[in-house]
Parts: C-alpha cells; sequence; structure tokens
C-alpha cells in the first residue's frame, strides 16, 4: 500500500488516472475499519486533505461552498452555516464522536454510500450539490444523483467530489433532521429524517421530506411534501406526513432494527422534524 | 455423626432421601461414608458440589474442614464467581 | 510495501521514523516511538482508548495513517503533564477515583484536557456528550463525570 | 458518594479513601498492559480462525503459510496433548484450539508467528482448512430438541450420571415444601416467560500476551489474567508441562468481570515462540474477543409466584434454561440458586443448561443471577402492584435474614438484605415525587460471593516501610485495599506501604480474582501477616527494652512498655539485625466464611412511547458491603456493577445471523452505554459486617450488576403500563410490547 497526499485537484486526478486500485479518502473513519475487516487493500491511498479546495466552508453570493474534506466540526461550528442550516448543521453533528467529528467529512459520508449517512438526508432537504472532478474536468450533480444503492454511487474511476454548493435558504425557510439511535451517541441512524419547509405565516408553502436508514438509498417522500404544502402543520397534516413516510419506506431486518420499527419510526421523525422546521422557520 | 442435607441432583443416588445422617470428623470422611453405603454419590459430591458446615460456606476441595459431632452439612451445587 | 519517513512533533519533541503506509498512527505511536499511553481498544474508532490530540484536534490515533501525521503536532497523555506537576485532570482523577482497571483513563485524559481547554465551565450534559467517544466498562462514568467537574474547578480557581 | 452514611467510626485507615497507589503510572500513560510489552527479538502472531459455526476439520495444510515471508512459526490442534474428556481443563483445552471439531464461528483452528504483524496476517491467510460444515445449533430450545444435532460431541454432562452424548450442559432440580399447595392456597398467582440474550463482559482491554521460551524449556508469560497462577496451571494442563516449567507475570489488566478468569491465547503463544525460539506477542483484535471469547448465558425462564393478599409469598415454580455456549458449565444451577431472596416455604425450581455453537460462556460478574433475578423480581413487582402493596414493604416482608434457607437449601450466614433494602427506602430519591411522566423502579439482587486460595507476604522494610505482596491481581484498586487493611493491622500510614502483585514464582499460590474474593480472602491473608508482624515487633520491642513480651502491648503502630518511650515500627525496623534478623511474614490460606452481598436499585425513567427509547432519569444504588475498606472503589464497584446491567437491560446484546455469525462483532454495533447515555450513579453504602473476617469485609464486586435488568424493566413497566419480559428493552423490542398492548 502506498501513501499519497496531492496538494491540488490535478495533482489528485494525476494520481488517480490509470490506477484503477487507488483510493481517495479524507477522515478514513470508514476506510480503515473496512481496510482491517478484511476488505481488498486499495494499492494507492489518496488523502485528499492537503488539498486547499477540499477544506473549508464559505458563503459568497447566496451559496455556501463547503470543501468536500471539511471535517464535519467545522461545519457545526461555524455559527452562520449553523445559523442557515439547523438541520443540516445537526445532522452533520450527529455522525460519530467528537473525536469521529474532527475527521468525518460530507464527501466521506456521501461517497460511502450507506443508506444510514445522517449528513445526505439534509443534504438532499437541502438541495444541496456536488462538484466532481475528474480527468474529463468538472461537473456539477445534484447530491442525490451520487448514490446509487449501497456501497455504489455513480461517480466515475477517477473521479472524486471537490466541494459542495448550498443556496443559502430563501426566508421562512428552515430545516431539522432528527435520528432514531438506541444509545445518546455512537451509533449509525436506525432511521432518520431530514425536513425543510418554506412557512407564509403558519401556512407552509414548500417542503422537503427525506428519510434514510429505510430503503437501499436515501428516499425523499413526495407524498409526505403534498401534505405539508398548503397546510398549517395541524395534526391531520403531520399524521398524514407520518403515514407517507413510513409507507415509502423499504427497509431491511438487520442487527440495528427491524422492518417493522424502522417503517413506524419513519413516520414519527418525519411528522416531529416537520414540526421543528416549521417552528425555526417562523422563528 | 452430621446431619447431611443434599440436593435434589444428588438424590437419584439415595432413592430419593435429602436429609441423612451420617458418620464422619471431615468433608471428606462424610463423602466417603456416603460413597461406600450409595455408590457413585462421591464424584458428584466432589468434583461438582461446594458445602457449607453449620452455615458457613467452605472453599470448594477443603476435603479435611472438620465437621463437628453434631453439626450441620449442605452440600451444595458448585459457587463460582466472575 | 512502502515505507514512509514521517516528521512530526509529539509531546513537544520532534521526532521521525518510518512507517509503512498502511500502519495507523496508533501503532506508529506505539511501536515506533514506544508510547504505549494510548491503546487500542476497538482499532474503529468506538471506544476512545487510543485519543490523542493532533494540532490541537481530537482524533483515534487507530483511525489515521501514519503518514497523515506528516508535519503535524501530537499530543498524547504522556505529554499532558507539566514535568512532574500532574495536570489538574490527572489530579482530579486520582483523588476522585475516577479509574478502576485504567485502560481507557489516557483517552479519557487526553478527550476531557481538549473539552477543558475549549470550554472552562461545562455542564455535566455538556461534559457526557464531550466524553461519549470514550468507553469505560469499570466506572459507570460517575466518577469521571465528577472528577472532569472537580479539575475545571480548579483550573478555574488557578487561573 | 450521595447519601453514604459511615457507621461510627472504629478504624484510623480501614474507610478512608487515600489515592491509589498505581494511580499515578495510569494517569500518566505509563502503566503497562500486556499490550504495551515489547521483548527484543519479539515475533507478533495472529490466529486462524473458523469461518464456520459448526464444523468437522477434515484437513489442515500449513506448508503454503509456512512458507511465507517472515513466518517463524506454525501451530495447529495436532501440536497440543489430546486430554481427556473427564479432564478438569479438557473443555478450555478445545476452545483454546480446535481439534477435529469447530464449535463455533471464530473458534481458533492454528496459529502462526512472524516478524511483523503483516506477515502473521498474511499467512494466517494462507493456511488451507477443510472443513465438512454441520447446520450449528443456535437456539436454547433447538438444542432441547428431540433429534437435536450435537452441538459438542464431547460434551458429557456430570449432573446428568450418563456418558452419553447430549447438547445438556447440565440439569439440576431444586426444591422444597409443596408447590401445588402453595399455588393452591395462594389468593394472587402470576407467572410469565423471560429471554435474556447473550451479552459480554466488554473490558476495554483485549486479551493479550508475550510469551518467551528460553532454551532451558522454561516459558515467561506476561499476560492479561484474572488469575495468573491459574493461567500458568491451565496452560501448563493443555501443554502437557509441568507447572515449573511457566512463569506468570501479572501485566496491569485492563477490565475484565469474570472474562479474563479462563485463558485463550497463552498456551498457544507458548507453543509458537517455543518452535520459533523467539519471544511472541498474541493480541486480539476487538472482533476476535466479541467473537471467539466468553459472553454470559442467554437464559429463557418461566416463572410463577404465588402470594396472599397480605403479601407473604409463598410458592415460587420457575423453570430455567440457560445456554452455556460450546461447552458445559453450571450456569443453569446458578441461576436457580441465586434466587435466594425470599423464604418461599414452597419451592421448586427445574433447570437445563445447554450447549450450542456460540463461544464457550465465561463468568460475568455474578455469573448467571442478573438474568434469574430479572424474571423473580419482575414478578414480585406484579404481586405488590396486585395486592397494591409497596414493592418495598413487600420484599422486607419476605426477605431472608440469617437462619433462613437459600433455593439450595443451606442457610445465610449473616447479611443485610433488609437494611439495604430499608436504605433506598430511606434514601431522597425514593421519597421524592416521581417525575412528571416518568415511572420508577425498584429491585434487588444478591450474590453469593466465595473465599478460596489466597496467600501474602508482607516485608518490614528497614526505615519502616512495608512493602504487601500478594497473588491477586488489581482489577480494580484492590491494591489500595489491602495496603488498608496492612496500614490498620501494623498501624502505620498507608503511603508507606507499597502493595504488589508478584509473579508465579514470587508469591504463594493464590486463586483468581473471582467472586468478589480479592478484598475478603487475600485481605485475609494480608491481615493475618500483618498480626503475625506485629506479633514478631512485640517479641523484639521485649528484646530491645529487656522485658518480656506480655509487657509489651502494641498500640497505633507502636510497642508500648510502661515506664519507657513507645518504640515505633522504623524504630524496631532499624534494629532489627541485631534482635532477631528480617521482619518478614507470609500467610497463607484457604478462606471460609464468605458473606453474601446483597443490593437494591431504584431507577426512573422515561419511554418515547412512539419510539420505545427509554431514557434512563435517575439511579440509586445501595449494597451491603459488609465494611467499605475504600469507600471509593466499593462505590466504584457498584456504579460499575449498574451500568453494566444497565446495558444489559438496554441496549446489549448478540446477534447472530442463522448460520451462526455474529452480526454485531464491534463497539459500534454492540451497545455498550456510553457517557451520555446515563445519569450519575447515586450509592449508598450498607455496612453490616461480615463475621467471618477480621475487618467484616463482603465482596462486593459482583452484586451490582444483579439488580439493573429487573429494576429497569420495572420502572419501564412502570411508565408505560406494558409488563416487559424480553431484554435487551432496546427501542424496537419496547416499541412492539407497547403496540402488542394496544392490540
Amino acid at each position: 500500500m502506498k501513501y499519497a497526499a496531492p496538494t491540488t485537484v490535478d495533482e489528485a486526478i494525476g494520481l488517480l488516472a490509470g490506477d484503477a486500485d487507488a483510493q481517495v479518502f479524507a477522515g478514513a473513519t470508514d476506510l480503515i475499519p473496512q481496510i482491517r475487516s478484511g476488505r481488498p487493500k486499495p494499492f494507492t491511498l489518496v488523502d485528499l486533505k492537503k488539498i486547499d479546495r477540499l477544506v473549508g466552508a464559505s458563503e459568497s453570493g447566496g451559496t455556501w461552498t463547503v470543501g468536500a474534506a471539511t471535517p464535519t466540526s467545522t461545519l457545526t461550528g461555524n455559527a452562520s452555516f449553523a445559523g442557515a442550516f439547523p438541520g443540516l448543521s445537526e445532522a452533520s453533528g450527529l455522525i460519530g464522536s467528537d473525536q469521529i467529528q474532527n475527521r468525518s467529512s460530507w464527501g466521506g459520508n456521501l461517497c460511502n454510500a450507506s443508506p444510514a449517512a445522517d449528513s445526505v438526508p439534509a443534504l438532499f432537504a437541502c438541495g444541496a450539490r456536488a462538484v466532481v472532478a475528474g480527468s474529463g474536468g468538472e461537473r456539477t450533480v445534484p447530491v442525490d444523483e451520487i448514490v446509487t444503492g449501497p456501497g455504489q454511487t455513480s461517480l466515475a474511476n477517477g473521479e472524486f467530489i471537490v466541494e459542495f454548493e448550498v443556496d443559502t435558504p430563501p426566508a421562512n425557510t428552515a430545516d431539522a433532521y432528527l435520528r432514531l439511535i438506541p444509545r445518546t451517541e455512537m451509533d449509525i441512524a436506525v432511521v432518520g429524517a431530514a425536513v425543510r419547509v418554506t412557512m407564509d405565516g403558519d401556512t407552509c408553502t414548500d417542503a422537503s421530506v427525506v428519510i434514510g436508514a429505510v430503503a437501499p438509498t436515501v428516499l425523499r417522500v413526495p407524498d409526505a411534501e403534498a401534505a405539508l404544502v398548503g397546510s398549517t402543520l395541524d395534526d391531520a397534516t403531520l399524521e398524514a406526513v407520518a403515514a407517507a413516510a413510513s409507507a415509502a419506506c423499504n427497509p431491511i431486518d438487520d442487527k440495528r432494527g427491524t422492518i417493522e420499527y424502522r417503517t413506524q419510526v419513519a413516520g414519527v421523525l418525519a411528522k416531529r422534524s416537520a414540526k421543528i422546521a416549521a417552528e425555526r422557520a417562523n422563528s | 455423626m452430621a446431619t447431611v442435607h443434599l440436593q435434589d441432583s444428588h438424590t437419584r443416588f439415595t432413592d430419593g432421601v435429602k436429609v441423612l445422617e451420617v458418620e464422619g470428623a471431615t468433608i471428606g470422611q462424610i463423602i466417603d461414608a456416603l460413597e461406600a453405603a450409595h455408590p457413585g454419590i462421591g464424584h458428584l459430591l466432589r468434583e461438582g458440589s461446594s458445602f457449607a458446615v453449620d452455615g458457613e460456606l467452605q472453599p470448594r476441595g477443603t476435603f479435611l474442614a472438620a465437621v463437628p459431632d453434631g453439626s450441620e452439612v449442605h452440600f451444595l451445587i458448585p459457587i463460582t464467581g466472575g | 510495501m512502502s515505507r514512509t519517513h514521517v516528521n512530526c512533533s509529539v509531546n513537544g519533541d520532534a521526532v521521525d521514523f518510518l512507517a509503512s503506509d498502511d500502519t495507523s498512527l496508533l501503532d506508529a505511536l506505539r511501536d515506533e516511538l514506544g508510547l504505549t499511553g494510548a491503546k487500542e481498544g476497538c482499532g474503529t474508532g468506538d471506544c476512545g482508548a487510543c485519543s490523542i490530540l493532533v494540532d490541537g484536534q481530537l482524533n483515534c490515533a487507530c483511525l489515521m495513517f501514519a503518514p497523515e501525521a506528516e508535519g503535524t503536532d501530537i499530543l498524547t497523555v504522556e505529554g499532558i503533564a507539566n514535568g512532574d506537576q500532574l495536570h489538574p485532570l490527572q489530579q482530579a482523577f486520582l483523588e476522585g477515583a475516577a479509574l478502576q482497571c485504567g485502560v481507557c483513563t489516557p483517552g479519557f485524559l487526553v478527550a476531557a484536557k481538549v473539552l477543558l481547554d475549549n470550554n472552562p465551565a461545562p455542564t455535566e450534559t455538556e461534559i457526557r456528550y464531550a466524553l461519549a467517544g470514550n468507553l469505560c466498562r469499570c466506572t459507570g462514568y460517575d466518577k469521571i463525570i465528577r472528577s472532569v467537574q472537580e479539575a475545571a474547578v480548579q483550573i478555574g480557581a488557578s487561573t | 458518594m450521595t447519601a453514604t452514611e459511615n457507621p461510627p467510626k472504629k478504624y484510623k485507615y480501614v474507610g478512608t479513601r487515600p489515592i491509589r497507589h498505581d494511580g499515578l503510572d495510569k494517569v500518566i500513560g505509563k502503566a503497562r498492559f500486556a499490550a504495551d510489552l515489547n521483548l527484543p527479538g519479539q515475533l507478533r502472531a495472529v490466529i486462524v480462525r473458523s469461518p464456520h459455526a459448526h464444523a468437522r476439520i477434515v484437513s489442515i495444510d500449513t506448508s503454503a503459510a509456512e512458507a511465507m515471508p517472515g513466518v517463524k512459526s506454525v501451530v495447529t490442534g495436532a501440536d497440543f496433548p489430546e486430554l481427556d474428556i473427564n479432564h478438569a481443563t479438557f473443555d478450555e483445552s478445545v476452545n483454546v484450539m480446535a481439534r477435529d471439531e469447530v464449535l463455533y464461528h471464530g473458534h481458533a483452528v492454528a496459529a502462526v508467528a512472524a516478524t511483523t504483524i503483516g506477515e502473521a496476517r498474511a499467512a494466517a491467510a494462507a493456511v488451507v482448512v477443510e472443513y465438512d460444515v454441520i447446520d450449528p445449533v443456535m437456539e436454547i430450545e433447538d438444542a432441547l430438541a428431540d433429534g437435536a444435532i450435537i452441538a459438542n460431541t464431547k460434551n458429557r454432562t456430570l449432573f446428568m450420571g450418563s456418558d452419553d452424548e447430549s447438547n445438556l450442559a447440565s440439569f439440576a432440580p431444586f426444591s422444597r415444601g409443596d408447590v401445588d399447595e402453595g399455588f393452591g392456597s395462594a389468593d394472587v398467582v402470576v407467572e410469565g416467560h423471560f429471554t435474556t440474550r447473550f451479552v459480554h463482559q466488554g473490558y476495554i482491554e483485549p486479551h493479550g500476551c508475550v510469551a518467551d521460551v528460553g532454551q532451558d524449556g522454561k516459558a515467561s508469560v506476561w499476560g492479561s489474567s484474572q488469575g495468573h497462577f491459574a493461567m500458568r496451571s491451565k496452560s501448563a494442563d493443555i501443554l502437557g508441562w509441568s507447572t515449573d516449567r511457566i512463569k506468570v507475570t501479572p501485566a496491569e489488566i485492563g477490565g475484565g468481570f469474570g472474562g479474563k478468569t479462563t485463558i485463550y491465547l497463552e498456551p498457544v503463544a507458548i507453543l509458537l515462540s517455543q518452535k520459533a525460539a523467539r519471544p511472541v506477542k498474541l493480541i486480539m483484535s476487538r472482533e476476535e474477543v466479541l467473537r471467539a471469547t466468553g459472553p454470559a448465558p442467554a437464559a429463557e425462564i418461566t416463572c410463577k409466584l404465588g402470594a396472599t393478599n397480605d403479601g407473604e409469598l409463598t410458592t415460587m415454580q420457575a423453570t430455567m434454561k440457560y445456554s452455556n455456549g460450546s461447552a458445559k458449565g453450571y450456569a443453569a444451577m446458578l441461576g436457580a440458586m441465586s434466587t435466594a431472596s425470599y423464604k418461599f416455604p414452597n419451592l421448586s425450581i427445574e433447570t437445563f443448561g445447554t450447549i450450542n455453537n456460540i463461544p464457550r460462556s465465561a463468568a460475568y460478574r455474578a455469573p448467571s443471577a442478573p438474568q434469574a433475578a430479572f424474571a423473580v423480581e419482575s414478578l414480585v413487582d406484579e404481586i405488590a402492584k396486585a395486592i397494591d402493596m409497596d414493592p418495598i414493604d413487600l420484599r422486607v416482608k419476605n426477605a431472608v435474614v440469617e437462619g433462613d434457607l437459600t433455593a439450595m437449601g443451606a442457610p445465610h450466614p449473616k447479611i443485610g438484605f433488609i437494611e439495604t433494602m430499608n436504605a433506598i427506602k430511606d434514601s431522597e430519591h425514593y421519597n421524592s415525587p416521581v417525575p412528571e411522566g416518568a415511572g420508577r423502579g425498584f429491585g434487588t439482587g444478591f450474590w453469593f460471593n466465595i473465599g478460596e486460595q489466597s496467600s501474602a507476604t508482607v516485608n518490614l522494610n528497614e526505615d519502616g516501610t512495608a512493602t504487601v505482596i500478594t497473588g491477586s491481581p488489581d482489577i480494580g484498586g484492590s491494591r489500595a485495599s489491602m495496603a488498608l487493611m496492612a496500614a490498620e493491622t501494623l498501624g502505620l500510614d498507608p503511603m508507606r506501604i507499597t502493595p504488589i502483585v508478584a509473579d508465579t514464582e514470587s508469591v504463594g499460590f493464590t486463586d483468581i480474582t473471582e467472586g468478589s474474593r480479592a478484598t475478603f480472602a487475600t485481605g485475609m491473608a494480608v491481615t493475618n501477616a500483618c498480626l503475625e508482624l506485629v506479633a514478631e515487633m512485640k517479641s523484639r520491642a521485649a528484646v530491645l527494652r529487656g522485658v518480656e513480651v506480655d509487657a509489651v502491648e502494641w498500640v497505633d503502630g507502636a510497642a508500648i512498655v510502661d515506664g519507657h518511650d513507645p518504640l515505633t515500627i522504623p524504630e524496631i525496623t532499624a534494629q532489627a539485625k541485631m534482635t532477631g534478623g528480617p521482619l518478614t511474614s507470609t500467610a497463607s490460606l484457604n478462606a471460609a466464611g464468605a458473606g453474601p452481598s446483597f443490593a437494591a436499585h431504584l431507577a426512573d425513567v422515561r419511554v418515547d412511547e412512539e419510539t420505545g427509547q427509554v431514557e434512563i432519569l435517575r439511579y440509586t444504588a445501595a449494597q451491603d458491603a459488609g465494611t467499605a475498606i475504600h469507600p471509593s472503589y466499593v462505590e466504584g464497584q457498584m456504579q460499575g456493577g449498574s451500568v453494566q446491567g444497565i446495558g444489559w437491560a438496554l441496549n446489549e446484546e448478540y446477534v447472530y445471523s442463522d448460520d451462526g455469525v455474529l452480526e454485531n462483532a464491534s463497539f459500534l454495533d454492540y451497545r455498550m452505554p456510553v457517557a451520555s447515555d446515563l445519569p450519575m450513579i447515586e450509592t449508598i453504602i450498607v455496612e453490616v459486617p461480615n463475621p467471618s473476617h477480621p475487618y467484616g469485609v463482603r465482596g462486593v464486586g459482583e452484586t451490582g450488576i444483579v439488580p439493573p435488568l429487573n429494576t429497569i424493566a420495572n420502572a419501564v413497566s412502570d411508565a408505560t403500563g406494558v409488563r416487559m419480559r424480553n431484554l435487551p428493552m432496546s427501542p424496537p423490542t419496547v416499541l412492539k410490547a407497547i403496540n402488542d398492548a394496544k392490540g
């Protein structure tokens, strides 16, 4: 195994080109355990954290640009980011312990392609875009087009995410993310739910509802969004949101939860997230 | 002479009798006397039992533990710990 | 297997070592530098026994490749005391009986130190969440939490 | 700490809280655990483990591995002697290295030693094993079913009186009175089926050792163990060596809780070292620890209780089935015996231990008691609700006292069960209102504790300091306790005493640190040695003062002779050379009279009825310590046991696939409590001295894990109105119980 730490995007592209065994990484919080558990070892490890563009978060012209390898602790510790995206900040802050938070990144969380990744539903709900680099140049794609299945992405060999773009939310818009884990920390989401709403007074005018860990990929729930839009988030609406979220689930039974449990709780978390997001949007 | 109290699992050797009067000045002698009267029980009492003399738990394997005349001896299932 | 020459600073001393590229920083610290204070409890970042500071940031040394340490400034439990003067956390852990077997203690001390460096007067809840990445199986955490609270008081009183 | 009430002070040092002697090294990162040791020329070893839960080994080909770079030695089961099936160490020998049959996924089948860990791993992967795979027997009921596959063909069940192959690890009934009559005359009868899953001790330090076999054929071993003498004798048995060929030096031990009372690695490391003529270091990964070391047994318990309307518990009937994993053991019997808290004039319990294709279970803190007490205390709680009686009053009314019979028939010695429950009843917690929307649960537990063999040598040094040498590995502060008992007996400041844990060649034989016995039995040996030293110092003082020894009194660390200044310990030791030589004493014993310890716990919980999540709002533990030698470490045992029990109650469990593979072999998915899951664990130390110990000590290590399972279950039931009979009470389990109750 060989370690390489390029300092520019082009250098990284060069390292990856023609090396099918290369593996990019930022935090390695998943990669190292995977290597230890016997997964075939990549020949070249390409550490992306030394590339300036991949680390840091800034806002310009109504859009936040976040380096794909930026430690999530940097984001949760950034008051103006957390103020603009409370749910996305919450979700990012749930990826493991403080130790992990100093290593984990959106790029890693997304490209690991786990249906349970905490930041991903919130990135979807906020309409985030990924800037992907490869030997063919750069392209910008919606985050929801990156993951195609458990452990699988649409990135071509040699491609990696350079940065994310998230537009600053319009007025009276806020997001929230809730997840269910059996402990209070140090767990993978059994179910996750991110909701973003735009409110006009008591009435919801726009909504995104995204649930995680309940299907091979993170899911949008259009029926829940439709229930929210035009509503005042009364009890009947919230129950409709819950029912729609539960109905959208296609989970598995595994060591972390049962189908029955995930299905029921996805609805509970979707409705609770919607309520929190609406309260935030109006405050 | 001591009054010996057996466990239910010992009584398959004693025709179901649980309490017996047995001669012996030590636990070892008591076990030997029981084995002589009820062949087969000795191995179970030596290898798979703890015992108490007049309510005081004795360390396992202390077959020389004294049994004063008139004592109450309880053979117990082995007690271990973590 | 290529080996990389790594230069870094550990507990204030400039050091260098050779490490295979798939070696964890934890193995390099323990086997190449003889600093066995950080422990491997899991190797997967779930127990925190290998907690160290890298450029002031709390990390699990088991989740870093050794070559990533190039140019960094590392602090391990061996570097927390000021010479013979124990850090207030170390003293509080001793007086508060915050350790039983002691194998998780180095990780807790490092994690608690960075907490108090950044937040000198944490609430009980803040302490509990800051230390949630460190498993202790002996104490039930009670005496650890109390000792961190006590150390915070001592540090506050001395500054 | 909270509400700890010490009785009137009888002692000068016992009951104080000095800093532990080994503490400094542990806070500066200097303490040496097994994995921290490296020897010149040391090799690293890796164990090859079975990928099947149950299989016959057809062949093992190590030739490719032996040819790999850096490989210095390879061993398989064929390199170890075959022990007789009735040998006391037979099951451990098979567990250390499989022979013709693998009994669980992760069972060791071979091991390699190479110059680097990477080379050892690569070579381990090159060992070729051909298996004939057999269906694994995973559940208790599967093992007991007619025509079941035999999970371990080498099992013979001592308590069945049969030499037949069987999946029964043990069978034993317990009875007294007449249960039919008892239920017939009962006003209230409650019953239920209770289940618990396999759980792990979860010590943070994985097993590890370094072994070095010299040219003289003798092995030096540094290991992480609760008992280095047992490690020596078991290794000798498994290797077919004489005991004097093995010296074990105890490394600091990173937690054990019963899980390090057995051995896994040392004979393998010794053999690899002997073959390679180099030292060998063998350390488990966390995954190996979870896949291949002893869990605590899973249990299926059906229990039925009868009571009168005025709260007399008259009758108990139970069937208790425990899985021992891959080898025989006493787990189920211990479960039955640990239900001895109430008088129950009529009682009938049948116990079945089963063999399954799961790692050989190991002791875990009050082994088997938590599962049984979960069932019994849940039903006692139901009776209290049914007759509308305070749960503590009900238990106090029926609680055993000195002379009452345990479930197995022997009478209890002096115990403090009622005192412990009353401590909770008097606590601020019990007398505070239950928080809005929360539930409160009360529960109890007990453990026998054991005595066994201990040795201690106490040396008085020239300057009047002392060294206390024992053979009891210090898991949780016992060195401090030894120093305190020596201090009290000698009249010497504990900080002038150095307590050490010596290797197998430097102190007399000492049994394992288990059964809450170290402070009790080894403390007794230390006390006896110190008493001898006091007698010797009195006679030395008599010589120095020219009086008969009868004229010398020992008061507060000095010899008093009328008309003279006191002779202090430093004055006596300084003149030892001319009064008869060094002052040293050794005491060894096989301690009788271990005193049972009772605990009572109280918990407030809140349950999210839409997600099934349980939050612990407040927790108080009371326990009878007899006498708390070092109260901080007594509290620590109570708190640690409580939290392990809370983990067992709420989230810890082994999850197996149908083909017997553990699916959550990591600390990420084997969910032990983290700091943010818990409140402070309030403690109340109760002191009803054990008359069989010079300072009244009862072991305290184990009992604390017994009540939490039932206490939390009672609290969750109180909060939700739904009785919880299956552990763990993880969110899915709790939500399902709530859903099922709604219909």
